[in-house]
C-alpha cells in the first residue's frame, strides 16, 4: 500500500536519487542479520574478558582460528551450495580422502609439491560426482551427500588404512602451522581471508554469483531466464570437492599428521557456521560477509569457554545448537509479534504470518 | 471409452500401483536375500540360527530408530537428533538402575520414553510454532542434547556390573527362540506401520509431506500433525536408548554418537523419499537390517574393515538411484496412460 | 444460507476484495463472473476460511462466524473447490478424495472397502472412469479437476463453491457436473459456480453476481440481464476501447514451428509467425498452448518437431539457445516461472543481460540501476526503490517487470503466455498497448491466452486448440467468439 | 604404523636435549598448577587415571585441573592444548590421541617452557619431556600372550580385538603380541586376525560376534582395551561358546567382575590406572621442580609408589599388569 501512495505520480526515474541509493546499498550489505551476528560477538568477547585475562590476547586469536581454519574454508564453498538450495554432507569426508591420499603418495615417496595438486583434483572428482548424481539423475542432495559422506570416508580408510603419515617435511609442516611473515596471524587464516574475498566476489559481483541467488531463490523462474541451472550447480558441488581437498591438504600439514579419520564432524560444525551465518536452508539468501562472521562468533566462543576455568567445555556444543536455533527463531518470532500487532492495529491479512 | 476397456486399465492401474507401493520393499528383500546367501556360501556358519539372531538384534534398535526417522521425514521434515536423544534416554535408564536396583522395569521404560518425547516436542514445537526448518533446528538440538549429556554424565558411566540381570536379559534373552530386543522391534513396527496405513492421522502425514499446501485446504491440521510426528520420533528415540543400555550394559556420553546419518540413511535406503510424501516404516526397518547385515557380512568374509564404510555408501546411492529410476519409469506409465484416455 | 457483508482483502500492496458483499439462498445456483484478477478466487478463498477476510463479517444461517481454518469452513457444511490444485501426487484417487474424513470402521481404523465404494460411486455419478486406487501423480489436468469435484462432492455439504471447475473440461464432463449441481440445487444446497464462459452460466445459474477490480458490482437474476450487459458490467467499458491493436504492415516469417509434438501433451503443431504480426493461440485450459510455448522456448524437450527462427533451427530444451536467437518468453505463471520474488526490481530486469552489464566479469550495478530504471520508466512501472524485491508489488507492475526483462534483450520474437491474468483493468490496457507497439516495431507476438475479449480484440490471426492438436486458423475477419468456442471445444466437425 | 616408529627413533636423541643439569634434591615449589589432558572427556577410565594426578598433587600442595575434548580426536585436542598453554601452567600432562597431530601444539607449550609430560599413549617425543608408560610395550604384549596361552594350553586361533585402528599404543603392543607369538613357546598358537571395536561398546559386540563365525576354531581373544575387552565377555557370556572360547585381555575389575564369577573369563590383565595418573603428577613436580631433566638413568621418588628411573626415550615404566581373577578380584574397586 505505502509503496503504491509513496510513489504516486512521481516518475519513477525520480524515484531514488545517487546518495541515498549508496547508503541503502550500505545497509544492505551490513542487513539486520551481520548487525546482529555483531552485536552476538561483541557480548562475547566481553564475557570472554570477563572469564579470562588470557582472552583478548593475540595468542587467543592465533590459536583460536588455527582450530577452525578447515572448517572456515570449506564453509566458504558451502555457502554457496547453499544459497542455490543445494546441501553438501560430504565435504569432511572430502576432507578425510584428500588426507588420506597425501598420506599414501607420500609412502610411495611422491614430493609434497605433486601430491597436492594431485589431492586437489580428486576433491574435484569426488565434488563432481555429488553434483553429476545431484543434477543429471536428480537425486536429492541431501540423501547423496549422505551416501558420499560414508562413501568418502570409507575410500579414505581404504586408501591409508590405520596409518597416519607424520613426517612430512618440517618446511611445509611450518608453513601449515606457522604465523604469516611475523604477525600473529597464521598462515591457514591468510589463506582463507584470500579465498573469502575470492568467493564474497564471486558471490555478490558476479553474473555467476547472481545466478547462483536466482537459482536458489526461484529455480524454475532461473531456467526460464535462460540460467544453466543444472550446469552451475555441478560447478558449485565440485567447487565444494576441490575447497574441501585443499582443506584436507592444510589440515594434514597444519598437525603435520595425514591419516583417515581426521575432521570427523566437521560438516555438521560448517553447516552451523554457514546456517548461523544468515544464510537459509532453502536457499537464495545471505552473505558470504556473514558467514565469516559467524565463525569468528563460533571460535570466540569455543575459545572464551576453554579458557575459563569454571565453566566446562561441554557447554561448547550446548551454546553452539542453541545459537543456531536462536538465530532463526528470534526473527521469526519477532516478525510474528510484530505483524500480530499490526493485524491488531489497521487488520492485516492472516496468511502472511504463515 | 467402454466399460471393459476401462475395467482392464483399471486392473493394469492396480497392478501397477501395487508394484509402486511394493517393489521398494521386495527389493530390498531380494537385496537381503543375495547378500545373505552369498555370506553363507562362503561361511556357512553365517546363516546358523544364532548369527541370524544376532543379526536381527544389531538391527533392531537401528530400526526401531528408522521407523520414528521415517514418520518425520514421510512430512517433509528430518530429525537429526536422534542420536543425541537416544543417549540421554539410555543414560537415564542405566542411571535410575544402577541407583536402584528393583526399581521395576516398565517405570524405567517409561521415564525413558517420556524423555525421548520431552525432546520430540522440544524439536516439534520450534519446528511447527517457531517456523524454523526442521534441519536447523534438529541440527542445533543434535549439539544441545549431546552437550546436556556430557554435562549430566559428568564423565560417569554405566556398567552391566551395575545394572539388574532382569534389566539386561532383556538384551540377550529370547522369548521362542526371537530375542526380546527384536520383538520390541517388531511390535513398534507393525503398531506404527497401521497407525500410518489405516489411521487418518498416519494418513495426513502422507498428504503433508505430498503437498503441504493442499492439505492446508483440505482442512488438514498439518502444524498438529507434525508435531505428533516429533514427538513420536522422539518418544521411539528414548525407547531405542532404555532398549540400548539393556543390550550393551555400559552407556555414557558418547553413546549413539553419529547414529543420526545412519538412521536417515536406513529410511532412504529404504525407500522412504527424502522430500516426503512416499515410503513404509517397513522399508525403512528392513533399509536397518540391510545396513547391519551389510556390516556382519562384510566382517565374516574377513573383508578388511576399511572396506565396510564405503560399501555401506555405494548401497546407500545405488538404493536412491534405483528409486529415482523406478519414479521415472512408473510417471511415465501413468502419464501415457492418462494421455490415452485423453486423447 | 450463506452471506458476506463488506468483506475486504489486501495482498500486501494489491487490494484483491474490497466491497465483498454476497448471499446465497437455499436451492440457489449462483454464478460469479468477472475478469482475471477481478477477485473471484480471493472472495472463495474468504469463503473457504482459507485466507482471513481483513474487514467485513460473514453470517451462517443469520449467525456471524469467523473461519480460522478450512476445517472450521468445512465443519459448516461449506465445500470448495479451489482454482489452483490441491491434490496429493503421492496418494491415490480414492484417498485424495476423502482424505482428512476417510470413513472409519472398527476401532477408528480407515475402512478401505467402504472408501473405495463411496469414491468409486462419486466417479460413476460424475460419469468418469477412474481407477481410485491409482496415485494422482500423473493424471491429466482434467482427470485432477475431476478429482478435485468429487473431493468437494464426497460430503453432503449445504454449500458448494467452485472456482472455474470447468476449465479444463471438455462438453460431456461439464454436462456430467451440471447434472450432478441440478440435483444438489433440488436437495436444498446453495451452488457458487464461477466461470468464464458466459453460455455455461447461462444454463445452469440462477442468479450473477459480477466483480470488476476487486469489488463486487453488480446482482442480478439470470432472467434480467443479457450477455452483453454482463460483459459490460465485468468489463466496465466498451471492449473494443480496451484492445487498441492498430494494424501493422506483416512481414517476413520470424518464428516457425514444425510439426512440434510431446507425447501425451500435443501433437503435430505447425505454424509461423511473421514480423510486426500478433497471433493468438486459443483454447481451453489444458489444450496445451504452454506446453507448446514451452517447448518452442526450450523448456521441454519435444519428441518430435522443431522451431526455427528467422530460418535458423533452435536445438531443443535449449532456453538458452533460444534467448540468444531472440526469443522473449513471458511464462504463464509470474510467480513461479516468471520472477524471483526475493530479489529485487532491478536484479529481476537484469537477469537476462548480466553478461552485457558486467565488465571484467563484474556486474557493473551501476549500468544494472540504469537499465531497470530506464525500463521501469518506459513500462510507467509503479514502484518505491528499485531494491524492493518485486513481491512487493501489485500483479500488474509484477507482470511489468517480467516484459520488462524480456524487452531489455530486444527479442525479435515475443512470446507471451496468459500476459495479463490476475492484472487489473488499468494495467491490462497498457500491457495491450505495449504489445501492439512492440509488432509496430516489427517484433513477432505469439500470445497465448485464455480470454476471448483479449484474444478477439488483440490478434491479426487466431490459432485454436483443443486436447493438444491445432484445430483450426482465423484471420481476424472470421475470428468471433463462437467460432473460436466452437474449434476450442472441438466441435468443428460437427460445424464442417 | 612405519612411521611413528621411526619418528620414535631418529627424535630418541632429541628427547635428552633439555638443557641444564638434574639437582636430585632441589625444592618443589607449593602451589604447582597442572592441567592435565585426557583423550576424550567422559571416559571412566581416563577419570581414574587423573584422578591419580589430582591425588599427587594435592599431596605436593599443588593442584591440577581437568581439561579434554569431547570427541577423541586430535584436532579438538590441539584447541584444548593451545587454551592450556595459554593459560600458563608449570605442566601439562596429556594422554595423546595422535603423537604427530599434538605435537606442534605441545613444542610451542615448551617454548613458554611449560613442562610437558606424556602419560598411558605417547606423543612424539621430541613433543614432551618424559612419558609415563602404565606398562612396557613389550610388558604388555608378552603378559597378555602368556595369559590368553596358558589358558588355550598354548594351542590354536587366536584374534585380537582392538580398539581404534589408529590408537598408538594399541598398535604397538599388538607388534609385540606378534613378535611374543613368534617364540618357540607359543609355536602352535596362531593369530588369525585383528579386529578394531573402535573403544566403541556396540562395534566391539558385533566385532566379537564376527569373529567367531569367521573363525570356526577360534580358541582364544585377547582384548588389550576396556571397552574391548568388556563387550567381548558380553557377548561371549550370552553365546554357546561361553567358557570354549578363552577371553583375556585389559580391563576393569568392576566392569569384568561378573563375567569372572560366571565363568565366562578365567582372568584378564591391567595396570592400576589410578597409580599411573598419580606416577605422571609426581614426574611432572619432579620436572618443574628440576630434579630430573628428562635423560635416561635420572632418579626420583614418585610418593608412595617409591623410587622411579628413566628409560630410555624418557620414558617411565609404572610396572608389569597386575592379572585379575576369581582369586583376588574383589580386593580391587576401580
Ligand atoms: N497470494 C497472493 N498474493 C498477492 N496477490 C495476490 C495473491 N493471490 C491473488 N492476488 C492478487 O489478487 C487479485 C485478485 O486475484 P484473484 O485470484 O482473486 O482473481 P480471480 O478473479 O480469481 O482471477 P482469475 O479469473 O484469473 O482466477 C489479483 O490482482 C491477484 O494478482
Ligand atoms: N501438472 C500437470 N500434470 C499432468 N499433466 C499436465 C500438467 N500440466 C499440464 N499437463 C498436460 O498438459 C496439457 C496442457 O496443459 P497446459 O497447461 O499447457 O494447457 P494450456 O492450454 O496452456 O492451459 P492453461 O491455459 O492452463 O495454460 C494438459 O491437458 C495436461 O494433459
Ligand atoms: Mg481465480
Ligand atoms: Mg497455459
Amino acid at each position: 500500500m505505502q509503496a503504491e501512495t509513496a510513489t504516486q505520480g512521481t516518475p519513477p526515474a525520480a524515484a531514488p536519487a545517487p546518495p541515498r541509493e549508496g547508503a541503502t546499498r550500505l545497509r544492505a550489505a551490513l542487513g539486520r542479520w551481520e548487525a546482529l551476528l555483531i552485536g552476538l560477538i561483541a557480548i562475547t568477547l566481553i564475557a570472554g574478558s570477563a572469564l579470562s585475562e588470557e582472552f583478548l590476547t593475540a595468542d587467543s586469536f592465533t590459536t583460536g582460528s588455527l582450530d577452525l581454519s578447515e572448517v572456515a574454508l570449506m564453509a566458504l564453498a558451502l555457502t554457496l551450495v547453499i544459497v542455490a538450495a543445494e546441501i553438501d554432507l560430504s565435504v569432511a569426508s572430502m576432507l578425510a580422502l584428500s588426507s588420506a591420499l597425501m598420506a599414501d603418495l607420500w609412502n610411495r615417496g611422491l614430493p609434497l609439491e605433486l601430491i597436492m595438486p594431485i589431492c586437489l583434483v580428486a576433491g574435484a572428482l569426488c565434488g563432481a560426482f555429488n553434483g553429476f548424481l545431484v543434477t543429471r539423475l536428480g537425486l536429492p542432495s541431501l540423501a547423496v551427500t549422505i551416501g558420499t559422506f560414508a562413501l568418502f570416508r570409507g575410500l579414505a580408510y581404504v586408501v591409508i588404512g590405520d596409518e597416519s603419515v607424520t613426517d612430512f617435511p618440517a618446511t611445509w609442516t611450518d608453513r601449515g602451522f606457522g604465523n604469516f611473515a611475523g604477525t600473529f596471524i597464521p598462515n591457514t587464516i591468510v589463506l582463507f581471508a584470500i579465498l573469502a574475498v575470492a568467493f564474497a566476489v564471486v558471490l555478490h559481483a558476479t553474473p555467476f554469483g547472481r545466478s547462483i541467488y536466482a537459482i536458489g531463490a526461484n529455480q524454475e523462474a532461473a531456467y526460464f531466464a535462460g540460467l544453466r541451472v543444472k550446469r552451475i550447480k555441478l560447478i558449485l558441488f565440485t567447487l565444494s570437492g576441490i575447497v574441501a581437498a585443499l582443506a584436507g591438504i592444510v589440515i594434514s600439514l597444519r598437525n603435520s599428521t595425514a591419516a583417515a579419520n581426521v575432521g570427523q564432524g566437521f560438516e555438521l560444525t560448517a553447516i552451523t557456521a554457514v546456517l548461523l551465518g544468515g544464510v537459509s536452508i532453502f536457499g537464495g539468501r545471505g552473505t558470504i560477509l556473514g558467514v565469516i562472521l559467524a565463525l569468528f562468533l563460533l571460535g570466540a566462543i569455543q575459545k572464551a569457554i576453554l579458557l575459563s576455568e569454571s565453566i566446562s567445555s561441554y557447554w561448547i556444543q550446548i551454546v553452539t545448537g542453541a545459537l543456531l536455533v536462536g538465530s532463526v527463531l528470534g526473527p521469526n518470532l519477532a516478525r510474528r509479534v510484530s505483524e500480530m500487532r499490526r493485524r491488531h492495529a489497521h487488520q492485516h491479512p492472516l496468511e502472511e504470518g504463515q | 471409452m467402454s466399460a471393459p476397456a476401462a475395467a482392464a486399465e483399471g486392473a493394469r492401474a492396480r497392478r501397477l500401483t501395487e508394484w509402486v507401493y511394493r517393489v521398494r520393499e521386495l527389493g530390498i528383500v531380494v537385496a537381503l536375500a543375495v547378500l545373505i546367501a552369498v555370506t553363507a556360501a562362503i561361511e556357512p556358519r553365517f546363516i546358523e540360527t544364532d548369527s541370524l539372531r544376532n543379526l536381527a538384534l544389531n538391527a533392531s534398535i537401528f530400526a526401531i530408530l528408522a521407523v520414528g526417522q521415517t514418520l518425520v521425514i514421510v512430512t517433509r521434515n528430518v530429525d537429526l537428533s536422534v542420536g543425541s536423544v537416544l543417549c540421554l534416554s539410555a543414560y537415564l535408564a542405566g542411571d535410575l538402575l544402577s541407583g536402584n536396583q528393583d526399581l521395576p522395569l516398565p517405570v524405567v521404560f517409561a521415564l525413558g520414553i517420556a524423555l525421548g518425547a520431552a525432546c520430540g516436542l522440544f524439536n516439534g514445537l520450534l519446528v511447527t510454532w517457531g517456523q524454523v526448518p526442521a534441519l536447523v533446528v534438529t541440527l542445533g538440538t543434535l549439539y544441545m542434547f549431546r552437550g546436556l549429556a556430557f554435562l549430566w554424565t559428568d564423565g560417569r558411566q554405566v556398567n552391566a556390573e551395575t545394572l539388574p540381570d532382569a534389566f539386561l536379559n532383556l538384551g540377550s534373552d529370547s522369548i521362542l527362540g526371537v530375542p526380546i530386543l527384536v520383538l520390541f522391534a517388531l511390535v513398534v513396527l507393525l503398531v506404527t506401520g497401521q497407525w500410518l496405513r489405516d489411521y487418518r492421522a498416519g494418513r495426513e502425514l502422507y498428504a503433508i509431506g505430498s503437498n503441504p499446501e493442499g492439505a492446508r485446504l483440505a482442512g488438514v491440521r498439518s502444524e498438529r500433525r507434525v508435531l505428533t510426528a516429533f514427538v513420536l520420533a522422539g518418544a521411539l528415540a528414548g525407547l531405542g536408548g532404555v532398549l540400548f543400555t539393556a543390550r550393551f550394559g555400559t552407556v555414557d556420553a558418547t553413546a549413539g554418537f553419529g547414529y543420526e546419518l545412519t538412521v536417515i540413511a536406513a529410511a532412504v535406503v529404504g525407500g522412504v523419499a527424502i522430500f516426503g510424501g512416499t515410503g513404509s516404516v517397513y522399508g525403512a526397518a528392513l533399509g536397518a537390517l540391510l545396513l547391519g547385515t551389510i556390516t556382519s557380512s562384510l566382517i565374516v568374509l574377513r573383508v578388511e574393515a576399511f572396506w565396510q564404510q564405503a560399501a555401506i555408501g555405494a548401497l546407500l546411492l545405488v538404493a536412491i538411484a534405483f528409486d529415482r529410476l523406478v519414479g521415472l519409469r512408473v510417471d511415465a506409465a501413468l502419464r501415457r496412460r492418462s494421455a490415452r484416455r485423453a486423447g | 444460507m450463506i452471506e458476506l457483508r463488506d468483506a475486504a482483502k489486501s495482498y500486501g500492496a494489491v487490494r484483491a476484495l474490497h466491497d465483498g458483499n454476497l448471499s446465497l439462498r437455499a436451492g440457489e445456483v449462483r454464478g460469479l463472473m468477472g475478469e482475471n484478477g477481478a477477485g473471484k478466487s480471493t472472495l472463495v478463498k474468504v469463503l473457504g476460511g482459507v485466507v482471513r477476510r481483513d474487514t467485513g463479517e460473514m453470517l451462517v444461517d443469520g449467525a456471524g462466524v469467523d473461519f480460522h481454518s478450512p476445517h472450521d469452513a468445512r465443519d459448516a457444511g461449506i465445500a470448495v473447490i479451489y482454482q489452483e490444485p490441491t491434490l496429493f501426487p503421492d496418494l491415490s484417487v480414492a484417498e485424495n478424495v476423502v482424505i482428512g474424513y476417510h470413513p472409519l470402521g472398527a476401532m477408528k481404523r480407515i475402512d478401505r472397502r467402504a472408501m473405495h465404494r463411496q469414491v468409486q460411486g462419486l466417479l460413476d455419478r460424475l460419469g468418469v472412469r477412474l481407477d481410485p486406487e491409482r496415485p494422482v501423480r500423473g493424471l491429466s489436468i482434467a482427470d485432477q479437476q475431476i478429482v478435485e469435484i468429487a473431493k468437494a462432492l464426497s460430503f453432503d455439504a449445504r454449500v458448494l463453491i467452485m472456482d472455474e471447475p470447468t476449465a479444463a473440461l471438455s462438453g460431456p464432463e461439464v454436462e456430467r457436473l451440471f447434472g450432478v449441481v441440478r440435483t444438489l440445487r433440488e436437495q436444498g444446497s446453495a451452488v457458487l459456480f464461477i466461470s468464464h464462459r458466459l453460455e455455461e452460466v447461462f444454463t445452469i445459474c440462477d442468479t450473477v453476481t459480477v466483480m470488476r477490480d476487486g469489488a463486487v458490482v453488480h446482482d442480478a437474476a439470470i432472467a434480467d440481464i443479457t450477455p452483453d450487459e454482463l460483459v459490460r458490467r465485468m468489463v466496465g467499458r466498451e471492449l473494443t476501447a480496451l484492445f487498441p491493436k492498430q494494424d501493422t504492415k506483416v512481414g517476413e516469417a520470424v518464428l516457425e514451428v514444425h510439426r512440434l509434438t510431446r507425447e501425451g501433451v500435443f501433437f503435430d503443431i505447425s505454424f509461423e509467425v511473421r514480423a510486426g504480426e500478433i497471433v493468438a493461440l486459443a483454447g481451453l485450459v489444458g489444450a496445451g498452448r504452454s506446453e507448446v510455448a514451452r517447448a518452442i522456448f526450450g523448456i521441454d524437450r519435444p519428441d518430435a518437431g522443431h522451431a526455427e527462427v528467422a530460418g535458423r533451427r533452435l536445438p531443443p530444451g535449449r532456453p538458452l539457445a533460444a534467448m540468444r536467437a531472440g526469443i522473449g518468453f513471458v511464462p504463464e505463471d509470474r510467480r513461479q516461472q516468471g520472477l524471483v520474488m526475493d530479489l529485487s526490481i532491478a536484479r529481476n530486469t537484469s537477469l537476462t543481460r548480466m553478461r552485457s552489464l558486467s565488465r571484467g566479469g563484474l556486474i557493473r550495478s551501476s549500468a544494472e540501476n540504469s537499465l531497470a530504471r530506464e525500463w521501469a520508466a518506459r513500462l510507467q512501472l509503479k514502484f518505491h526503490r528499485l531494491e524492493d524485491s518485486v513481491g512487493t508489488l501489485s500483479g500488474g507492475n509484477q507482470q511489468k517487470v517480467v516484459l520488462a526483462k524480456w524487452l531489455a534483450t530486444d527479442p525479435k520474437v515475443l512470446i507471451v503466455d496468459e500476459p495479463t491474468r490476475g492484472i487489473d483493468v488499468g494495467t491490462k490496457a497498457e500491457v495491450h498497448r505495449l504489445m501492439s507497439e512492440l509488432a509496430g516495431q516489427g517484433v513477432a507476438v505469439l500470445m497465448i491466452s485464455s480470454e476471448l475479449p483479449e484474444v478477439l480484440g488483440m490478434a491479426d490471426r487466431v490459432l485454436v486448440m483443443h486436447e493438444g492438436r491445432l484445430t483450426g486458423e482465423l484471420s481476424r475477419a472470421e475470428a468471433d467468439e463462437e467460432n473460436v468456442i466452437r474449434l476450442a471445444t472441438g466441435q468443428h466437425a460437427e460445424a464442417a | 604404523g612405519e612411521t611413528q616408529e621411526d619418528q620414535g627413533s631418529s627424535s630418541s636423541s632429541s628427547s635428552s636435549e633439555s638443557s641444564g643439569e638434574a639437582d636430585p634434591n632441589a625444592e618443589i615449589p607449593k602451589g604447582l598448577k597442572t592441567v592435565s589432558i585426557p583423550k576424550q572427556l567422559g571416559n571412566p577410565y581416563e577419570e581414574f587415571e587423573h584422578s591419580g594426578i589430582d591425588e599427587a598433587l594435592e599431596e605436593l600442595g599443588g593442584s591440577n585441573r581437568i581439561s579434554g575434548p569431547t570427541e577423541a580426536s586430535a584436532s579438538s585436542q590441539i584447541s584444548i592444548i593451545n587454551a592450556a598453554v595459554q593459560q600458563k601452567p608449570d605442566a601439562i600432562i596429556i594422554a595423546g590421541n595422535d603423537p604427530g597431530a599434538v605435537a606442534p601444539a605441545l613444542k610451542q607449550a615448551a617454548q613458554r617452557d611449560v613442562v610437558v609430560v606424556g602419560m598411558d599413549s605417547d606423543v612424539a617425543p621430541d613433543a614432551r619431556s618424559v612419558f609415563v608408560n602404565q606398562v612396557t610395550t613389550q610388558l604388555v604384549g608378552e603378559n597378555q600372550v602368556e595369559s590368553i596361552g596358558k589358558q588355550i594350553d598354548y594351542k590354536g586361533e587366536i584374534a585380537i580385538l582392538s580398539a581404534t585402528a589408529n590408537a598408538t599404543n594399541q598398535n604397538a603392543w599388538i607388534k609385540v603380541m606378534e613378535e611374543t607369538l613368534k617364540k618357540p613357546k607359543y609355536k602352535d598358537m596362531k593369530l588369525v586376525k585383528t579386529a578394531y571395536g573402535d573403544d566403541d561398546d556396540q562395534k566391539s559386540f558385533q566385532e566379537t560376534q564376527g569373529l567367531i563365525q569367521a573363525y570356526p576354531n577360534l580358541k582364544g581373544i585377547i582384548s588389550p582395551t576396556t571397552v574391548g575387552v568388556a563387550a567381548a565377555a558380553r557377548y561371549l557370556s550370552t553365546s554357546p561358546q561361553k567358557g570354549k572360547i578363552k577371553l583375556t585381555g585389559l580391563g576393569f575389575p568392576n566392569q569384568m567382575r561378573k563375567f569372572v564369577k560366571n565363568g565366562t573369563v578365567d582372568e584378564f590383565q591391567l595396570w592400576v590406572p589410578k597409580d599411573v595418573g598419580y606416577l605422571a603428577g609426581q614426574a611432572a613436580a619432579a620436572l618443574v621442580a628440576g630434579r630430573i631433566t628428562g635423560k635416561e638413568g635420572e632418579k626420583f621418588t614418585a610418593g608412595r609408589l617409591g623410587e622411579y628411573t628413566i628409560g630410555a626415550n624418557g620414558e617411565i615404566v609404572l610396572g608389569p599388569l597386575t592379572t585379575f581373577n576369581a582369586g583376588n578380584i574383589d580386593d580391587f574397586d576401580f
